[in-house]
């Protein structure tokens, strides 16, 4: 594989660039692999990327229905954080997000990781002690994060309106080290990672089938064949369910629609995302300077990517009274997501009644932040049957009533 | 016994509708089988009306019957004769399974009038209010942009619209910058 | 964004008067019943790419429950019904074979 | 050089002058130019810098699909960013400054990119600033990010007003061309309720210049009878300046309507935001014509073919004196017979085409306009501005013939049908060889909520080539657009003119076999700098999707979202993957088809109407007298009330003491009330509350807890039985709605046969919660009633009149005094509290907030929704068993107690916590418990759910759940700090005052 570097964009620049190799092989399916992962999706890419490299797994297929990173790796809002309140939570999105730090050396592929920092904005008194209870926990959990005055809010955001008629900033909980990567970059850094290694990502191969034999996996029925396989990893987001049911049984998730929009770009004015719950909206500033907004999701089960208007204009609305200034702004583009919703709004990442069969599903709106760190968990789940980021989302806790419960920070999982 | 005060206190705005609190109203919420015979003569004999029709509203001197749900209607009547009318449906339905109850208070009740009536309120409820759609009798209960709220039509073109108390100012402010000089959409009226 | 005819009222409105409740026509298993029994209950949605059979509360005008036969994936409505009965009504259920042959009521996997 | 014709200009008022300024510079323009035709008419040819290289950039188009010319629009406060010169009107004082250069539009520093660019390729930043890491963010990215963006966002806040407009209609139709006025008139004569909305301030579209007839008249007079005809139908609405912005689920429409942008400071709201309801959407939204892709193609100058006519046309603004015009199709010669007939100069006409042109080449010729056939352009000439052309061989690789001088280039590459509204919703689209488009597919069109289809495609933006066919798809559109609405089309399409054309042929580089040096000189997004070389690229290097390669090069995502780049763009990637356009396929359409402003989706929500905020009645009082709010829900209740400087926390500490000593009032009327009556109640009760409810006797209240079925916690509040059949239901202020939904939920769709009727009465009453141990002193002096210990003891209640309003008295107490709930009609709400307040004059009676009433419960140990629980929690957390009645088979939420994890020993418990220095135990802190867990966190074996400044006891009290904390008590436990530092709590009994109750049993 061709070592990226500014040396070499020069070398290839007096080629006229002629020389670039292909950043990820485009193969044939083979008749068999060790391992399938289903869904070419930052989680699926990922989670064969450390099969690969921390268990030299790499007989391994990734099969993928449309193109790789095209379902909701490349329609999110790229936020990279890991203020979460429950220790479970907690702990898969820190190492999460440590991962993400160092991941375009990783690659040596700029994923163009940007610690710039989160504010979650505490809007109500008990906002502000569901916050002081995070930052307490998050203490504990080896996460770094304050609860900061208005006063530091404002500095660190100088646009932030702090005393809105409706809901003042009381404060918010800050964590520095959190912020944004370029999401189309994170699938295609682990594809080309995953490629060099010698697996084989296969797309626009729909699964339509999955073969099993005495409750055990053996394969899947593809439009490109069928292929078997001694383990399957399910790693579709919003089509989980779907695939389950080919798998046999039921899952404790319903698919929503979510909605983002930016705006047009404009010269930077805003180093750092904010996240203001109570009014439902979220901004941060791409480096092409698009004012990146994401707010709530629709209110019932939806495949299509596409959103109710209702819900872009409840967040604008919200993120007008906060930032004054993005008023005469303009709405460039709107779009939606399949996001897989849990009975706890935490993820599942775990065994299933079929042998040989994992599924990786539920991040809701999360997911995006959890890529590295679910594919580092959920890689160990399959390669040696547990994983201690894993065991806590487990099937079984909705039989047992141990819920993973964000929401009761007021820290809406986005 | 003090006076009683209704949320916007006669509030009132001129633009291209008029938007006035129409003050202090008796308002009843009768529960019940609305098809029952002992209902309608419950009814008839507190106001002296009938049941509407699914979404209408019967008007009469000082007087309505909303319908409001297959089971539940809105009496208005004069603020005063409230518990007098309350005694009177409570003794009428004696034995049925029923509920009234006094939400005179509970509400805020306004007017929307002028020829920019229906464009005012058009730029905050999702309701087809065009003369064709939308006529006189005719009662609709809707979203006024983040509230609850319920209207009907009278002949001379007056909306007369209900809202939780509690969001009085919200509602008339609402109404108000409805009305603004200048927004006229020159669709209806 | 949605249109919903309520049944209760009769009102064709937007989406944003509705309130969607989640799966319809669950058993409610209370004291008594499995773990298994009551996690169904409770959490193995049917979340169907199709048909879905759901609750939906008129929150912003009669304040009435009633279900619809909705496609997840076209947002088709094949209609609504009260929410007092067990079951889709047969004119539902013919409306749905019709636009989708084959189909058949609780045919989930 | 650009300039103004006297002659021409049907829209442009000659006689009248406005004056505006560009960067500074004051210029002239006419009423009825566009800002871009005004600047033009004042040779201002460079009027931007592009994205990544700063070229220099010049107006390209005419209309929406301008890529290039955004300035920033306005001042102060009315300041925006990249607004499109081509869709701005031009008004008297507009002021507007070019963006994306430093120091200046003519000399921009940034430009060193442009000599860089062969070091810059499509995605260059992923394969460059990997090393050092920190780089990234602290020197790199903050690099990239000052020079990528446009504008800049200076305003502090709009002034203007903005609404929304809810409208109804069984047509819309999209776009005011002829064929958008000739649907309409289709679906309006069929008895349609019909909407036609045009972006523009102008009816008719392009066809006014490109001329014709239809019904035998002119065209531009046939549209000006069509629109007389149109006003005079009452089943028709038209808006000009109203942009089809989108088209949502189900007959959803947007239609984004520039009311005041060219009457700045006027009256009326700025934009209206209509949300369309229609049973059919006709898309008349036209086309798009087609850059080519040769060398220079960026160049300040060259323009589409079709823009060039635009401006002679209807502004009468000359774009050069010498116009070479480049094309691969007959509407381009168009463009050079009007120059030439405006005596403008056409050196050549290029024609990529062996074949050449029919009856306009024709027509061009005998104007003596030279002619090249199977020619094209190799490369423009000029820096800013266009100096010539290098003429080559389109077969060839670019080999010069000869060059030639111009000021001007018109190009055509073909035209694509704006096709954005069709696909919004899912409408699909198939491949036109003949014109090399994609158009709507017929048989695959969006579906509606019956499963319909619901929009229509007309005209040219169905693919209609000229005239006739035009009006009459339009024609067939409208009418069947109105027979799905149930009404009977009559009548036929007008006759129109028909036009012989040569087919185009489809160029999509110029030279065919152009070098890598001419390629990468050949844009195709200009705006984002992105050319033919870049997207060859991507392809080689896998980026195979049409999303991967346009995220990966950029292509189509700047601000015009490749209106003119997508088509030209995804066929160079064809090529490059060497298989036909279609298999390629397109991006995904998303709305809006132009920007639209952000403020137009907030519409009337800013400022005081932003969000609704709850009133009680005493609220006025509350803000009359210095009250410090807090929202809570859509309420806003005091928090406390502080005198003259008085800190929020002095306050508090005075408002219980006085609480403590002898009397204050608490407005309590945001607590949820909710009558529950029927046969049927008492049953209901049970299975709603963990309590047995109904054995409650009438004129006695029980404290009762509510869980979801789930089994947590969900709300708790006082029932009061008001008869046999009746309850009086208290819930939390956030509970009032949700509870009477929950209720309403499991009697409609669960037990709809019992008889059980409720109703939400929360705001029917004023409710005011009197407290201390002069309370029921307070209320005696304003009534006769009895209200002795005797008469009402605690846990009772009763009518009586109070201050001559009737009410009802509960003798309950939540802070643990002797106190009293009166609750009265809202409208007299204000009057019962001036009458206590002035009755409990002499006992110093002051209103307390709030924070004085939780403090007050903490001190008794009382549990409060959403701290001691927090969705997570169930009632045998909190030790209240005692309220979870063991006689009855079912209540909401049982069952889910029994599972493992609820039953489980193991869960933490609700204790009281007081620290050993006495001090303030940190909100929501942890105790933790030795070592780490498997993923190396610290154990912890409870945490703080309320913490407080008890000034009663003068130290700090909190409640806490910990591991077998009942157990436990006595034992200390450490509570780290978040900055450092640890608390030290014992675990002691919750109530930390009046353990038995006497203070409030007097």
């Amino acid at each position: 594989m061709k070592h990226y570097s500014a040396f070499a964009v020069a070398r290839e620049a007096l080629r006229y660039h002629m020389g670039w190799e292909r950043a990820w092989a485009s193969p044939e399916p083979k008749k068999k692999y060790d391992v399938i992962i289903v869904g070419a999706g930052g989680h699926g890419l990922a989670t064969a990327y450390y099969l690969g490299k921390n268990f030299g797994i790499t007989n391994v297929a990734i099969l993928e229905k449309g193109w790789l990173g095209g379902g909701n790796t490349g329609r999110n809002t790229t936020i990279i954080r890991s203020n979460y309140l429950q220790d479970p939570s907690a702990a898969i999105y820190e190492k999460s997000r440590s991962l993400y730090e160092t991941l375009s050396q990783d690659f040596n592929y700029n994923i163009m990781y940007s610690p710039r920092g989160v504010i979650m904005l505490a809007q109500t008194e008990h906002e502000v002690r569901g916050y002081q209870r995070t930052a307490h926990a998050n203490a504990l959990q080896g996460v770094t994060t304050e609860f900061i005055s208005p006063a530091r809010v404002k500095e660190i955001v100088p646009i932030i309106n702090l005393d809105g008629p409706r809901y003042p900033v009381l404060g918010g909980l800050w964590q520095a080290r959190a912020g944004t990567a370029r999401h189309d970059a994170v699938a295609w850094g682990y594809a080309r990672a995953c490629s060099a290694m010698g697996m084989d990502i296969i797309q626009k191969c729909e699964v339509t089938g999955i073969s099993r034999d005495r409750g055990k996996v053996t394969g899947v029925t593809t439009n490109r064949g069928d292929i078997a396989c001694d383990k399957l990893g399910l790693v579709v987001a919003g089509h989980s369910g779907h695939l389950a049911d080919m798998a046999g049984f039921r899952l404790p998730i319903e698919s929503v629609a979510l909605q983002a929009l930016v705006s047009e770009p404009i010269k930077p004015c805003m180093d750092c995302v904010v996240m203001a719950n109570t009014v439902h909206g979220y901004m941060s500033q791409s480096d092409k300077g698009e004012m990146v907004i994401g707010g709530g999701t629709d209110g019932y089960n939806n495949y299509t990517q596409r959103g109710s208007f209702h819900h872009a204009e409840e967040t604008v609305r919200a993120l007008v009274e906060t930032f004054p200034m993005v008023a005469r702004l303009k709405m460039l583009r709107q779009w939606g997501g399949i996001v897989d919703v849990t009975g706890d709004r935490s993820p599942i990442l775990s065994k299933t009644p079929v042998d040989g069969i994992f599924i990786n599903c539920g991040w809701g709106t999360g997911g995006f932040k959890a890529i590295p760190g679910s594919g580092w968990g959920f890689a160990e789940l399959m390669a040696k049957g547990h994983s201690p980021l894993c065991d806590e989302f487990g099937l079984d806790r909705f039989y047992q009533g141990r819920f993973i419960d964000e929401s009761v920070a007021a820290g809406v999982a986005h | 016994m003090s006076e009683a005060i209704t949320p916007l206190n006669g509030a009132r705005f001129e633009g291209l509708a008029t938007i006035e609190d129409a003050g202090l109203t008796g308002m009843i919420t009768l529960r019940g089988d609305l098809s029952s015979k002992e209902v309608k003569a419950a009814v008839q004999n507190a106001v002296g009306l009938d049941i509407p029709a699914q979404r209408q509203a019967l008007s009469g001197q000082g007087t309505a019957v909303l319908w409001m749900s297959p089971d539940e209607l809105l009496l208005m009547c004069p603020y005063a004769e409230v518990a007098q009318i309350i005694a009177a449906l409570e003794g009428a339905l004696k034995g049925q399974h029923f509920l009234v109850a006094n939400v005179s208070d509970a509400r805020t009740f306004l007017h929307v009038s002028g020829p920019g009536a229906r464009e005012t309120v058009a730029k905050l409820c999702p309701v087809d209010l065009s003369e064709a759609a939308f006529t006189p009798g005719m009662f609709r209960r809707t979203r006024m942009a983040q509230v609850p709220a319920a209207f009907w039509l009278d002949e001379a073109g007056t909306f007369h619209l209900i809202c939780f108390r509690s969001v009085a100012d919200y509602a008339f402010n609402l109404l108000k910058t409805s009305a603004l000089p200048g927004g006229g959409v020159g669709v209806y009226g | 964004m949605l249109i919903l005819t309520c049944p209760c009222c009769g009102v064709t409105g937007e989406e944003t008067e509705f309130h969607q409740g989640g799966e319809a026509h669950l058993k409610r298993h209370g004291p008594g019943a499995s773990d298994d029994e009551f996690h169904t209950y409770m959490f193995a949605k049917e979340n169907p790419k199709g048909v879905h059979f759901e609750r939906w509360r008129h929150n912003n005008g009669c304040g009435k429950w009633f279900h619809a036969a909705r496609d997840t994936v076209t947002l088709e409505v094949y209609g609504t019904y009260p929410a007092q009965t067990l079951e889709p009504p047969q004119d539902i259920r013919d409306a749905i074979t019709a636009k989708r042959p084959g189909w058949t009521w609780r045919d989930f996997a | 050089m650009s300039t103004r014709l006297a002659k021409t200009g049907r829209l442009v008022d000659h006689s009248r002058a406005i004056e505006f300024t560009f960067n500074g510079k004051r210029l002239k323009g006419h009423p009825g130019d566009t800002l871009a035709s005004a600047l033009l008419a004042n040779d201002q040819m460079l009027v931007g810098r592009s994205f990544k290289y700063h070229r220099p950039r010049g107006i390209v188009a005419s209309g929406a699909e301008e890529p290039n010319a955004l300035v920033g629009l306005g001042e102060g406060t009315r300041f925006e960013p990249n607004q499109r010169v081509t869709t701005t009107e031009l008004f008297d004082g507009l002021t507007c400054i070019s963006q994306n250069h430093w120091p200046s539009l003519d000399f921009d520093i940034g430009a060193v990119n442009t000599h860089l660019s062969r070091f810059l390729p499509a995605g260059f930043y992923y394969k460059m600033f990997i090393h050092p890491r920190p780089f990234w963010k602290h020197v790199y990215e903050p690099f990239i990010r000052q020079s990528a963006g446009l504008g800049k966002a200076s305003n502090p806040g709009d002034p203007d007003r903005y609404e929304h407009f809810y409208y109804f209609c069984d047509v819309l139709v999209v776009g005011g061309g002829v064929a958008g006025l000739q649907a309409a008139l289709a679906a309006a004569e069929a008895g349609s309720k019909v909407m036609l909305i045009e972006q523009t301030a102008h009816w008719g579209g392009r066809s006014p210049v490109d001329g014709g007839e239809v019904d035998g008249q002119p065209v531009a007079e046939w549209v000006d009878a069509t629109i007389a005809k149109l006003q005079g139908m009452p089943n028709v609405t038209l808006r000009n300046r109203c942009m089809g912005a989108g088209v949502y689920d189900q007959g959803y429409a947007l239609g984004y309507e520039r009311v005041a942008d060219h009457t700045p400071g006027s009256d009326a709201p700025r934009h209206r935001l209509w949300r369309i309801r229609a049973g059919q959407i006709v898309t008349a939204t036209g086309a798009i014509e087609r850059p080519l892709s040769f060398a220079g193609n960026d160049v300040p100058g060259v323009m589409l073919a079709s823009a060039i006519r635009d401006y002679a046309v209807d502004f009468g603004v000359s774009i050069g004196d010498r116009t070479v015009v480049v094309t691969n199709n007959d509407d381009a010669y168009r463009t050079a017979i009007t120059l030439k007939q405006l005596g403008l100069e056409i050196p050549v006409i290029l024609d990529a085409r062996q074949s050449g042109g029919g009856a306009l080449a024709d027509e061009a010729r005998a104007l003596g306009i030279r002619v090249e056939n199977g020619k094209g352009i190799a490369k423009v000439k000029g820096g800013k501005r266009v100096t010539g052309v290098a003429i080559c061989a389109q077969a060839g690789e670019g080999a010069v013939l000869e060059e030639i001088a111009c000021d001007a280039v018109a190009m055509s590459g073909g035209w694509s049908p704006v096709v954005h509204l069709w696909s919004h919703c899912g409408g699909k689209l198939i491949w036109d060889e003949a014109s090399a488009h994609f158009r709507p597919d017929p048989d695959q069109p969006p579906k509606g909520a019956k499963g319909e289809g619901f929009v229509i495609p007309a005209g040219a933006a169905n693919g209609a080539g000229d005239l006739a066919s035009v009006v009459s798809d339009a024609h067939a559109a409208g009418q069947a657009a109105a027979k799905a609405m149930g009404h009977k089309p009559k009548g036929k399409a007008p006759k129109a003119s028909t036009s012989e054309e040569a087919p185009m042929q489809p160029v999509w580089l110029m030279p065919q076999g152009a070098g890598i040096k001419l390629r990468m000189k050949s844009w195709l997004d200009y705006q984002n700098d992105v050319k033919v070389s870049d997207v060859q690229l991507a392809a080689r290097e896998g980026y195979e999707s049409v999303e991967h390669a346009k995220r990966y090069t950029t292509l189509g995502m700047a601000t015009d979202q490749g209106k003119l780049s997508n088509i030209n763009g995804l066929a160079i990637l064809s090529d490059a993957l060497n298989q036909p356009i279609p298999q390629t396929g397109t991006t995904t359409f998303r709305p809006p088809y132009t920007p639209i402003s952000l403020s137009s989706i907030a519409g009337e929500a800013k400022g005081e109407i932003f969000q609704p905020i709850r009133k009680t009645p005493m609220h006025g009082w509350h803000e009359a007298n210095g009250a410090d709010f807090e929202p809570v829900g859509q309420w806003r209740r005091p928090y406390c009330f502080p005198k003259g400087e008085e800190g929020r926390h002095e306050a508090v500490n005075r408002e219980i003491k006085q609480t403590r000593a002898s009397l204050a009032l608490l407005d309590a009327s945001t607590l949820g009330k909710i009558i529950v009556k029927g046969p049927d109640a008492g049953r209901f009760m049970d299975v709603l509350y963990t309590n047995m409810m109904s054995t409650l006797k009438p004129g006695r209240c029980r404290y009762g807890l509510m869980c979801n079925e789930n089994g947590f916690l969900m709300d708790d509040g006082v029932v009061a039985r008001l008869d046999e059949e009746t309850f009086l239901v208290h819930t939390t202020t956030g509970g009032a709605e949700s509870i009477h939904g929950h209720m309403e939920d499991w009697l409609q769709c669960e037990w709809w046969d019992w008889k059980v009727y409720t109703a939400n009465v929360t705001e029917q009453y004023a409710q005011v919660g009197v407290a201390g141990p002069n309370s029921r002193k307070v209320i005696e002096k304003l009534t006769e009633d009895d209200i002795s210990a005797d008469a009402l003891t605690f846990m009772g209640w009763t009518e009586i009149t109070v201050a001559g309003i009737p009410a009802r008295v509960f003798r309950i107490s939540f802070a643990g005094e002797l106190s009293f709930e009166l609750s009265v009609p809202a409208s007299h709400g204000r009057a019962l509290w001036d009458a206590l307040l002035e009755a409990g004059e002499e006992y110093g009676v002051m209103p307390y907030g709030t924070e004085a009433m939780h403090v007050m419960r903490a001190e008794k140990g009382f549990i409060m929704i959403g701290d001691e629980t927090d969705g997570t929690v169930i009632p045998q957390d909190l030790n209240m068993d005692w309220a979870i009645s063991k006689k009855k088979d079912d209540y909401l939420g049982k069952r889910a107690q029994e599972r493992e994890h609820m039953a489980d020993p193991n869960r933490w418990k609700l204790v009281g916590l007081e620290t050993l220095e006495g001090e303030v135990l940190p909100d929501g802190a942890y105790a933790t418990a030795p070592g780490t867990n498997a993923n190396g966190q610290r154990n912890t074996q409870g945490r703080v759910t309320s913490t407080y400044h008890s000034p009663t006891l003068g130290r700090g009290i909190a409640m806490g759940l910990v591991h077998h904390g009942p157990d436990r008590m006595g034992e200390v436990l450490e509570f780290p700090k978040v900055d450092g530092g640890i608390v030290k709590a014992k675990i002691v009994d919750q109530v930390f005052y009046d353990k038995d109750g006497e203070k409030q049993n007097v």
